[in-house]
């Protein structure tokens, strides 16, 4: 019995929990700033001005993401993007930017949202992080069907989640509503539990 | 033969070798003063009316398949009077004053359990809907009840009262004379009853059309041939659209796929039937033994008879969220029905614009208490060509004019009901 | 993840293929009703609209109806399914036509 | 202890580790590898229950899961389980259990007096009866007790502590059934390159005990299939599902299984006991086997009657004699393997009595048997069974006629022939076929990709079912669009079977002997008689009227018996008759499975704003409001709910109180037309909004009522933020998006919803403003910031400034702001707020007091006054409905009823004479009014007004507007109340809004 045995499945205080030993680390991933990004794909002024903004080139093909130093972008809709700050960019962007870039995105007949707070997203890594996933939601983790740097909107039990896949590990991220975060993480560590499984600290959006 | 434990006892001697057929199947015949299309609960019984009450005998009731085995044979067998709107409430009391006589009416026991039926209160807004619901029921001469959480836990011992539960119970209505009757043996007694007064019932004889002409209705086309009829009731439940469009007509009804499950048979356990507006979930126990459960649609349009996974998760854990005690019993069958849902959540009894054509169906979740009325009203209206007092509300018309029986509120979206 | 249009074999029944997404699982989306209720003009009779908000084919085959991949792209699109068997025969984006594919 | 019908060696238990069990309160013993059935049998236990109806005493008839007979009460308190499978039940470590439906005991059981009465009572009794005395009540006296003698087993009274899951899969090909043949199609699917999952409901891989001395490969076929196993377990994309039964085929080629993870296990902490699959496969392969069925002779329930190939099952798979001296009954050739299985264990036979006229000694085992030189009796079938609680003999008689002899035994073996397990196969829209050799039903066509294989598709010789089984496999890998890689099949040498001659029942010497169909409803050849009589024809009547297969067991040994009998008394083809409508599950499935995680506390998700744990520190009462949780009220030690409300709701009129409104939906507007597209949503006009302002607006449903309302505020030229009620939210963003998406694209607009990204309070009382001016970084006076107003700030929090959205707009009636800040800064901003809040005397309020406060303003709400029935004139806001411009909704306003003038309208109500006003009433003119007692309207929302000191309420009443002044009645027969009332224009205080605006 490992000291982590003595907490509580669902505490989120760092330590091992579920059988022993962990076989799968389970994190929240702080998300800095991100926006919610909209215009017509099909409108070279709306993809510059996206690009000109926040230095990226928006994913055209569905459930894909594209990234550059400062921001991850992440295909939501045919006319919908997620942006999420990537820490430690030179490029970090701050919210009071919000306006300027709001009606610079307006002009070019695009729309510009922000949506920093909406999210809460957590990072669960290890071999079964797939299954463990694949638990409540209906998408296929299998790396053929679902590969590094794709990301899906999709269901976590009965709550929306966005699922991406950073790279070619067997790491997972998922973004799901703030309300609703808390019931999220308790059914993951649920899931954890009997693969065994770490609590870290938090840490920066990859 | 007269059912009764005289006549069980008589034939036990002979072995039971004796007992004459419930019904006859004979054959079609050219020409009848009244076909009714459907042999569910509502085409037997308007069929059984049109001869006990309007002495119409030289009619035939037509089933594409077996008597019953539309939505009749598959409902979770709920009999109840508890609505908010006149036109509701003095439509289904009736029919629930026709049950508590029906059994000795058919001599067959149909088996109308006046067990009460409770609906759950979870929330202070649920709280008021509920009250005022309980007096329109009250004002409207219905017994409703209003039970107080410990009233509940007291009469449905299994079920969660605690505050902690997620669906915290703050109290409840209850309709004391609401309860479930033995399903198919109302299609049986009615079909049984409607034989012995000369009607036809026929199975296997699928109506393909309506003949219409000089603007009126002249007969049916069926896969047994053409019956020449003045008067065609449609009581066909899911396939009301269908049928209606044999003649040209249009209706507000979508088909749904609702479906119902049982468990396996235990010692019995819940005396009343709870439902729960706010989980979408009703459950009762049959005589046989089994928790008879249902909730919402699957939300698709389907003619099907059969639904899919996320509604029977659903149900279920609606019923282990109020009933945590019964989660290592076992589901035993899950099946699906078509249902006839309105654009208002209420039925449709009445004249079509095509004269000598009739109908009664849109039932939505709730058709099969309505059995005994909607068959006694359609009779009348069929045998006087003019509606009931008590189903005049329940016209075709209602829609173009703003009338509407939207029980819940819930708009023009035929699932939403 | 395949994003192609995806048009229905038998055994895409409620996999419901969203034009944008790929064939997903039917709790991702939300029901619309019929497509082929059109919407009057502004200005059209109480009659037309009566039509449009009551009145429904509710036809036993073929069903041409909207879903929203509600937890997905939030893609409104249009499906044509067999309302007898549940076979989804085709999808299409909102503003195209319904082309089954020729099996 | 001694087993001692335990074979010397033999099966695959365990014997290094026996296993303790209890029954019926006696200690036992097995091996781990036994089943409760199977250990009970090698303790010569036989009599494990009571028949359903007449509560006969029944046995072990089957080693599977079509057992109907051997059904048992599981474990004690809340682990209790009733008809638990004794004969799938894995044997675990101190197993309890006892039998069912018997009292006092199973051996000395009072229901058995059903059996003496049994001829008052056959099939349909209970619709010919009860029906005196003629009142409901009576029923409801007989129905007590017809619901205690029936029911079976008995559900805990304590929750289920146990967890479950879910876990969805995907795969090319999935293989349902473990036996020979579908090892053989995984392998050619795997060797394909498809991606696999073969699920098999038993513990241990081989299907059906193959005959001993069966070679596949060259190898013995337990050396082939463990072989195959380990093959397939090594590669990558296969996966191994044992203990779980595919139970249903769902659209989209979705196949539900059930795995038992911990049942067989005593524990097994953070593991879940059951584990439900959803597995969404490409092609399917039903490899499931067949099932063997029975024959209905005279008391062929009798303990001791068992199926032939579960007796060899004991034999071979458990080394548990079934018996001693056995008497087999058949009439195909498999049984005779049986009776070579039972020898070889060393049970006597007796004889073997086949029911074809000459014993078919040129096919494979009726020659070995003769080898074996056990007696056969050809042409002869069995004519009754005799025995008190187990079989002690039978009577054979010739076909050809002649007395009958009598053969001692103590155990009757029977093979009626063999059924496919199409269940899954209907399931997937597949068509049946009977076939008149193997008089059985098998798989005609479905049309989904699923590829019936081996004894599932009536074949039933192995070397044949191997091959077709590969070919399945490789057929259903193409399916999912892998080419099949050449390899050879798995061979094995082909067996001659002679051919099985159809016999469903034998006739009875005796009229009142019973021949029993479905053992577990007790329906017997009687009751299909007499339902042919009477009419209930249709065999979908025959199984209502009797309960033909409606048990536990579903009638997987029984249906087809059933159809065949009515047929014959029809005189028609079996296939006219038809079977029954096979729906899952395929065997019952445990309830709380079914939500999987998602049950209890968690069968929804729950909704928690950011101050949310705020709320519960203050002690907060919480309700539910859709998904959400929120606060009811804040009471202090010592006070009720009630007065907590009330006092809260004074204090802001007084002073000032804050409210959490985070669960308002929220959804943001960019785009060039968003004015034109407000127009055509909200009933008002919408293109005269300046920047920085907000309004109040009304949405109608398509039909005219009123679907929602909220205000929506300019935030800079082309960016709106609209709010709408919390239940409301996700229904208007998807109005919204199928708005813009299909019906105007051409609309350059914009939403998303930001719900979630904001936290909101509303600061409301006469003292707001100036609260707010010590920590907002703008000029909040009446000139600078005047009511409607909306505009950025900082606030001055502990940690820094927040950025925050300041609107002000009033739903108290009084000097009111909304203040919206991220929701990771919200606590931060409520607790900003509260401390400023301080020295002018701020209390938080919650829901009650906020319903109180806006019903003391008359403002409706969406449900109580807007409840899907009322039109916006209705709601008196007739006026906001804008001539000039089109919205939605407004079209159908014109019809009749609409317009009528007895339309309920929206009236404010003050209860008379002090009166306490009842929940829920009604309004009605003469409340002693003989029933029923027209009503002219009801109360919508009520409450005591502290700050009018008195009960007042909105209400809709018909012609209400015309009808301020009058005096009506409140009435609640629920609470025998009734409150005279005064009807008035629905708004209590301020009237004229001048509080608002100072
Ligand atoms: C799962 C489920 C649960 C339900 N629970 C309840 C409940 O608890 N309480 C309640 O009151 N109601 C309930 N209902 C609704 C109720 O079952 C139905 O409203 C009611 O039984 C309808 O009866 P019916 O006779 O109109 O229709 P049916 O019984 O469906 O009869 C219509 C008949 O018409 C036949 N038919 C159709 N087309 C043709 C044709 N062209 N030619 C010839 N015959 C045709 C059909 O074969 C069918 O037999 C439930 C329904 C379902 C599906
Ligand atoms: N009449 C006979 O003599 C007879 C009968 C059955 C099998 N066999 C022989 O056995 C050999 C192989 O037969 P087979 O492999 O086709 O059948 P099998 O009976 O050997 O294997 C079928 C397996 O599928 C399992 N199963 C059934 N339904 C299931 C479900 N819903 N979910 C999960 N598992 C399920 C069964 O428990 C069994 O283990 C062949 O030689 C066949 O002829 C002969
Ligand atoms: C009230 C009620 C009780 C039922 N009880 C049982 C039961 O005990 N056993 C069973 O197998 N089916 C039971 N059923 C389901 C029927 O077998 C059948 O599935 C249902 O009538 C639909 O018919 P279908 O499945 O033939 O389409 C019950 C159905 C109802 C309506
Ligand atoms: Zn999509």
């Amino acid at each position: 019995m490992s000291e982590g045995a003595a907490r509580a499945i669902g505490d989120r205080v760092p330590g091992q929990y579920g059988v022993v030993p962990a076989t799968l680390t389970l994190r929240e991933i702080s998300i800095a700033t991100a926006w919610n990004l909209q215009g017509n794909p099909m409108d070279a002024a709306l993809l510059a001005t996206a690009r000109r903004e926040f230095d990226v080139v928006l994913p055209l093909v569905p459930n894909t993401t594209s990234q550059s130093e400062g921001c991850l972008a992440m295909w939501l809709g045919p006319r919908s993007w997620l942006l999420v700050a990537r820490d430690g960019s030179t490029h970090r962007m701050v919210r009071s930017t919000f306006a300027a870039r709001r009606d610079a995105l307006n002009d070019a007949g695009g729309a510009l949202f922000e949506v920093s707070a909406s999210r809460v997203a957590f990072m669960l890594e290890g071999p079964a992080a797939s299954s463990v996933l694949a638990k409540e939601c209906p998408l296929d983790f299998h790396p053929r069907v679902f590969g590094a740097g794709q990301c899906a909107q999709s269901m976590l039990g009965h709550v929306n989640a966005l699922f991406y896949r950073p790279a070619a590990t067997s790491a997972f991220i998922v973004l799901v509503a703030r309300s609703m975060a808390g019931d999220v993480w308790h059914a993951l560590c649920v899931s954890a539990a009997q693969h065994g499984y770490e609590v870290t600290h938090p840490a920066a959006f990859p | 033969m007269k059912y009764s434990i005289f006549s069980l006892a008589r034939n036990a001697v002979s072995h039971h070798e004796r007992w004459p057929l419930a019904w006859r199947s004979p054959s079609p015949k050219p020409h009848y003063d009244a076909v009714i299309i459907g042999g569910g609960g509502h085409g037997l019984a308007t069929a059984y009316y049109l001869a006990r009450n309007h002495g119409m005998t030289n009619i035939a009731v037509l089933e594409k398949g077996w008597l019953g085995g539309g939505n009749t044979g598959r409902n979770t067998t709920i009999v109840r009077s508890n609505y908010h709107l006149d036109a509701n409430a003095h439509f289904y009391e009736f029919s629930l004053k026709l049950w508590e006589g029906l059994a000795q009416e058919l001599n067959f026991n149909v088996m109308y359990s006046a067990r009460g039926v409770m609906n759950l209160v979870h929330s202070p807004a649920d709280m008021d809907a509920a009250m005022r619901r309980g007096n329109a029921m009250r004002l409207n001469g219905i017994d409703a009840q209003f039970l107080s959480r410990d009233e509940i836990a007291r009469r449905v011992p299994n079920l969660d009262c605690s505050s902690a539960a997620r669906f915290p119970i703050l109290g409840g209505l209850l309709q004391p004379r609401g309860g479930t009757v033995r399903h198919d043996a109302v299609a049986w007694g009615y079909a049984r009853g409607a034989d012995a007064q000369g009607v036809d019932v026929i199975q296997q004889c699928e109506v393909t059309g309506i003949r219409v002409s000089g603007g009126a209705v002249t007969g049916v086309e069926t896969t047994r041939g053409f019956i020449a009829t003045p008067k065609v009731g449609i009581a066909v439940a899911g396939h009301s659209g269908q049928v209606a469009a044999m003649a040209g007509i249009t209706l507000p009804i979508e088909s749904h796929v609702l479906q119902a499950m049982v468990s396996e048979p235990v010692k019995p356990v819940l005396d009343t039937v709870v439902t729960s507006g706010a989980v979408h979930f009703y459950i009762s126990q049959s005589d046989k033994g089994e928790l008879v459960m249902g909730g919402d649609l699957d939300f698709y349009n389907s003619y099907a008879q059969r639904g899919n996974l996320p509604i029977v998760e659903h149900v279920v854990g609606a019923c282990l969220a109020l009933f945590p005690n019964f989660g290592r019993l076992r589901l035993l069958r899950t099946w699906g029905g078509i249902m006839d849902m309105t654009m208002d959540g209420s039925p449709i009894i009445g004249k079509l614009p095509v004269p000598g054509l009739y109908m009664t169906g849109g039932w939505c979740y709730g058709g099969f208490k309505a059995t005994p009325a909607s068959g006694f009203l359609l009779a009348h209206t069929i045998a006087h060509d003019a509606p009931h007092a008590l189903n005049a509300a329940f016209t075709l018309e209602r829609f173009a004019q703003g009338r509407l029986l939207d029980e819940k509120g819930a708009g023009p979206y035929a699932w939403a009901h | 993840m395949d994003a192609s249009l995806a048009t229905g074999a038998e055994s895409d029944m409620l996999l419901i293929p969203c034009p944008y997404c790929g064939p997903r699982n039917q709790i991702e989306f939300t029901y619309g009703g019929d497509a082929t209720a059109r919407r009057p003009a502004t200005d059209a009779s109480a009659a037309a609209w009566v039509e449009f908000v009551y009145l429904r084919d509710n036809p036993c085959g073929p069903h041409d109806e909207l879903w929203l991949h509600s937890a997905g792209c939030r893609s409104w699109f249009k499906v044509r399914r067999d309302t007898r068997t549940h076979d989804i025969l085709a999808s299409a984006r909102i503003d195209d036509e319904i082309v089954e594919a020729a099996r | 202890m001694i087993q001692p019908f335990r074979l010397p060696e033999g099966g695959n238990i365990d014997r290094a580790r026996t296993i303790a069990y209890t029954y019926d309160g006696v200690a036992g013993e097995g091996f781990a590898g036994d089943t409760l059935a199977s250990a009970l049998l090698a303790n010569g236990v036989h009599l494990v229950g009571r028949s359903f109806k007449y509560h006969r005493p029944r046995g072990i008839f089957s080693a599977g899961t079509e057992e109907p007979n051997a059904l048992v009460q599981l474990n004690r308190g809340a682990l209790t389980e009733p008809n638990a499978r004794a004969t799938t039940l894995e044997l675990y470590e101190g197993l309890t259990a006892a039998s069912q439906n018997c009292w006092p005991s199973v051996r000395f059981d009072v229901g058995a007096i059903n059996n003496s009465m049994s001829r008052l009572i056959p099939a349909g009794f209970y619709y010919k009866t009860f029906m005196w005395p003629a009142t409901p009540a009576w029923w409801l006296k007989y129905e007590q007790v017809i619901r205690h003698a029936a029911g079976m087993g008995r559900a805990a009274s304590e929750p289920d502590p146990d967890a479950y899951e879910h876990q969805y899969a995907h795969c090319d090909v999935l293989v349902i059934g473990g036996g020979a043949a579908g090892l053989a199609s995984a392998r050619a699917a795997a060797h394909a390159g498809a991606r696999v999952i073969v699920c098999d409901e038993n513990p241990q891989w081989g299907g059906g005990p193959l005959v001993a001395g069966t070679r596949i490969d060259e190898q013995s076929a337990a050396d082939w299939v463990n072989a195959t196993v380990q093959a397939l377990a090594a590669q990558a994309d296969v996966t191994l599902l044992s203990r779980t039964t595919a139970f249903g085929y769902y659209d989209g080629n979705l196949v539900g299984a059930i795995e038992r993870v911990t049942d067989h296990l005593v524990a097994a902490p953070h593991t879940p006991r059951q584990r439900l699959w959803k597995i969404r496969a490409q092609a399917v392969v039903l490899a499931t086997g067949a099932i063997e069925r029975g024959v209905a002779y005279a008391n062929n329930d009798l303990p001791g009657t068992m199926l032939a190939s579960a007796a060899r099952t004991y034999v071979e798979r458990f080394g548990v004699r079934p018996g001693k001296r056995a008497v087999i009954f058949t009439n195909n050739d498999g049984a005779y393997a049986d009776a070579i299985a039972l020898h070889a264990g060393g049970v006597e036979i007796a004889a073997i009595v086949d029911a074809r006229a000459v014993a078919p000694f040129e096919s494979a085992w009726p020659t070995r048997a003769r080898a074996l030189d056990l007696r056969v009796i050809a042409g002869a079938v069995l004519a009754g069974a005799h025995g008190r609680q187990h079989v002690s003999s039978v009577d054979v008689a010739l076909r050809a006629g002649g007395a009958a002899q009598r053969i001692d035994c103590d155990l009757a073996c029977i093979s009626g022939g063999w059924n496919p397990s199409v269940h899954l196969f209907s399931q997937a829209r597949g068509k049946l076929r009977y076939d008149d050799v193997l008089a059985t039903f098998v798989p005609l066509a479905s049309p989904l990709p699923i590829f019936p294989a081996g004894a599932a598709n009536g074949c039933f010789d192995l070397a044949a079912a191997l091959c077709e089984a590969h070919t399945a496999g490789a057929a259903a890998a193409g399916r999912a669009g892998l080419p099949a890689a050449p390899l050879p099949p798995p061979r094995a040498n082909a067996i001659a079977l002679a051919p099985l001659e159809s016999l469903w029942t034998v006739p009875a010497s005796r009229k009142s002997a019973k021949r029993f169909v479905d053992l577990q409803n007790d329906v017997t050849v009687d009751d299909i008689a007499l339902a042919a009589r009477e009419g209930y024809r249709s065999v979908e009547h025959l199984k209502r009227y009797t309960t033909l297969g409606m048990g536990t067991d579903q009638g997987k040994t029984s249906n087809i018996v059933g159809l065949a009998l009515m047929a014959e008394q029809l005189e028609v083809p079996i296939p006219k008759v038809g079977t029954t409508t096979f729906r899952p599950p395929y065997t019952p499935l445990t309830l709380g499975a079914l939500p999987g995680r998602d049950c209890g506390a968690h069968v929804e998700p729950t909704r928690y704003s950011a101050m949310h744990d705020w709320h519960v520190e203050r002690g907060a009462r919480f309700v539910n409001a859709g998904l959400w949780k929120r606060p009811h009220s804040y009471p202090l030690a010592g006070e009720t709910e009630d007065d907590a409300a009330n006092r809260e709701a004074r204090n802001v009129r007084v002073n000032v109180g804050l409210v959490d409104v985070s669960t308002l939906g929220k959804i943001e507007l960019q785009g060039r037309d968003v004015a034109l597209l407000l127009n055509r949503i909200y009933i008002n006009k919408w293109d005269t909004l300046a920047e920085n302002r907000c309004r109040y607006g009304v949405m109608l449903r398509d039909d005219g009522m009123v679907m929602d309302d909220g205000t929506t505020s300019r935030l800079s030229a082309s960016h709106y933020l609209m709010t709408t009620t919390t239940v409301n939210a996700v229904k208007v963003m998807q109005q919204l998006e199928y708005l813009l998406q299909a019906q105007w694209p051409d609309l350059d607009v914009y939403a998303t919803s930001v719900t979630e990204q904001w936290a909101a309070a509303a600061l409301s009382g006469p003292k707001a403003r100036d609260l707010l001016a010590t920590i907002v970084d703008i000029d909040v006076s009446n000139a600078a910031f005047p009511f409607l107003a909306v505009g950025a700030c900082q606030l001055r929090a502990a940690g820094g400034l927040i950025p925050a959205r300041l609107f002000r707009m009033s739903y108290s009636g009084e000097l009111a702001y909304e203040i919206h800040v991220a929701a990771d800064q919200g606590r931060a901003m409520w607790e900003a707020v509260m401390a400023a809040g301080e020295p002018f005397g701020i209390m938080p309020y919650g829901t009650e007091a906020m319903s109180t406060l806006r019903i003391e303003k008359g403002h409706v709400v969406v449900g109580p006054e807007a409840d899907g029935r009322t039109t916006a004139d209705d709601l008196g806001m007739g006026k906001l409905v804008n001539g000039s411009k089109w919205c939605i909704g407004k079209p159908l306003l014109e019809r009749p009823a609409l317009l009528a003038a007895d339309r309920w309208q929206l009236v404010g109500l003050t209860a008379l004479d002090g009166a306490v006003m009842p929940r829920g009433a009604k309004i009605v003119a003469d409340p002693g009014g003989a029933t029923p007692n027209p009503m002219l309207g009801h109360v919508t929302s009520w409450c005591f007004s502290p700050n009018l000191d008195g009960w007042i309420a909105l209400a809709l009443v018909a012609n209400g507007r015309a009808r301020h002044g009058e005096t009506l009645w409140a009435v609640s027969p629920l609470a025998a109340a009734k409150v005279r009332v005064k009807l008035g224009p629905p708004c209590f205080i301020d009237p004229d809004g001048e509080r608002l605006r100072v």
